[in-house]
């Protein structure tokens, strides 16, 4: 079975996951993309590095894809999330969903990259520029 | 008569315990008691009501008891995406 | 000044377009694309020709991104339409918004199709496989 | 005293007029008489209901006056995307 969440951990390229999905039925394409930004809440980023719990972050960004084929109209979708070290301007995560309306291709890929960055687990640690670092837990 | 398990530290949790993860015997009765434990043996930041409990690779609960051989993962609040 | 809206009368490629997007402050980029489908309300479509008024589309246009810049905090943004013929599994539209957060550059991107769905003056005509064809004037 | 306008025709309109524009005097007090005319000439299948009026690349209000030398563009509803 082709696997619709993939942990990569070198750079990927997105315009041959895009063409993947592309097929005569489809209308409607969404795609959103995450980038390692030069400053985080203020403070310049140097680079960060993103560690997984790779069975268990796999399975459960499965389970992720497989809900969005079953609550939204939509006809695919992919997800991609780098690990290891990424340095500024550097590709984080894909999503890509096709449908045949843009209403479910948009809402479908918001709510995949949401439920992601809410449930797969896979840790940020950045490095800031003053010489500082730490790991990203967002609290409650 | 413990059973013996391997446990997995990731981010904040693999810093204070100063390794990937360990193999040892426990007689924790459930997987909350041996969080409370392994934080008071490696300080680790985090309360047990901010970490989520895996086993073998699959989301559990606090008052499951370790099983003998069981892969077992302590998971602090996620940061992906 | 950079256009940020513009008509292609030839296929154009949305990898460039995303690259020239693409910065150090950017954490989040929306993408959304248009196809041709096989099928549309149920008819086998052969192929499509968009047609536009050239001269009210590209500053109507223009003035959707404006507004798109000025209502969402977003860094920057393109939409690219085709004109002319199309055949089936051709792209027809690509809107790119970058933003620092995923929020904006979601909603953003959606404004902006619907914005152009809405207001820029281009017609689609559509040819279907039982020889039919016309022009769609959806109703009020 | 009529002006000499050019009108431009799109879509469906442009079907039903048989031409791209046409350039002649006209004498309509505004934009909406001059469509119900042409509407009239032509056969063109939507009412002014369902019609834009651009003049000059912008789009304009039917109630103003042709002006000498303008380009009228009607427009049927649209459908990009």
């Amino acid at each position: 079975m082709r696997k619709r969440f993939t942990l990569a951990p070198t750079p990927f390229d997105t315009a041959t996951l895009r063409a993947e999905l592309l097929d005569a039925r489809v209308g409607a394409y969404a795609s959103f993309e995450g980038w390692v930004r030069d400053h985080n809440e203020g403070r310049s980023v140097r680079g960060l590095r993103y560690e997984a719990y790779a069975r268990l972050a796999e399975a459960e960004g499965e389970r992720i894809m497989e809900e969005a084929l079953a609550r939204f109209d939509i006809l695919d979708a992919r997800c991609v999330h780098r690990v290891g070290d990424l340095a500024r301007g550097e590709l984080a995560v894909w999503v890509g969903v096709t449908a045949a309306h843009r209403k479910a291709a948009f809402a479908a890929c918001r709510w995949i990259i949401d439920e992601v960055k809410a449930r797969v687990p896979i840790w940020k640690h950045e490095r800031y520029a003053d010489g500082e670092a730490g790991w990203l837990h967002p609290g409650p | 008569m413990g059973v013996r398990v391997t446990v997995l530290y990731f981010a904040s949790l693999r810093d204070a315990a100063g390794q990937d993860a360990e193999t040892f015997v426990t007689e924790a009765p459930d997987l909350r008691a041996l969080y409370l434990e392994l934080r008071a043996r490696h300080g680790f930041p985090l309360p047990v009501e901010r970490v989520r409990v895996a086993v073998d690779g699959e989301f559990a609960h606090w008052l499951d008891a370790p099983r003998e051989g069981a892969e077992i993962a302590f998971l602090p609040p996620v940061s992906g995406g």
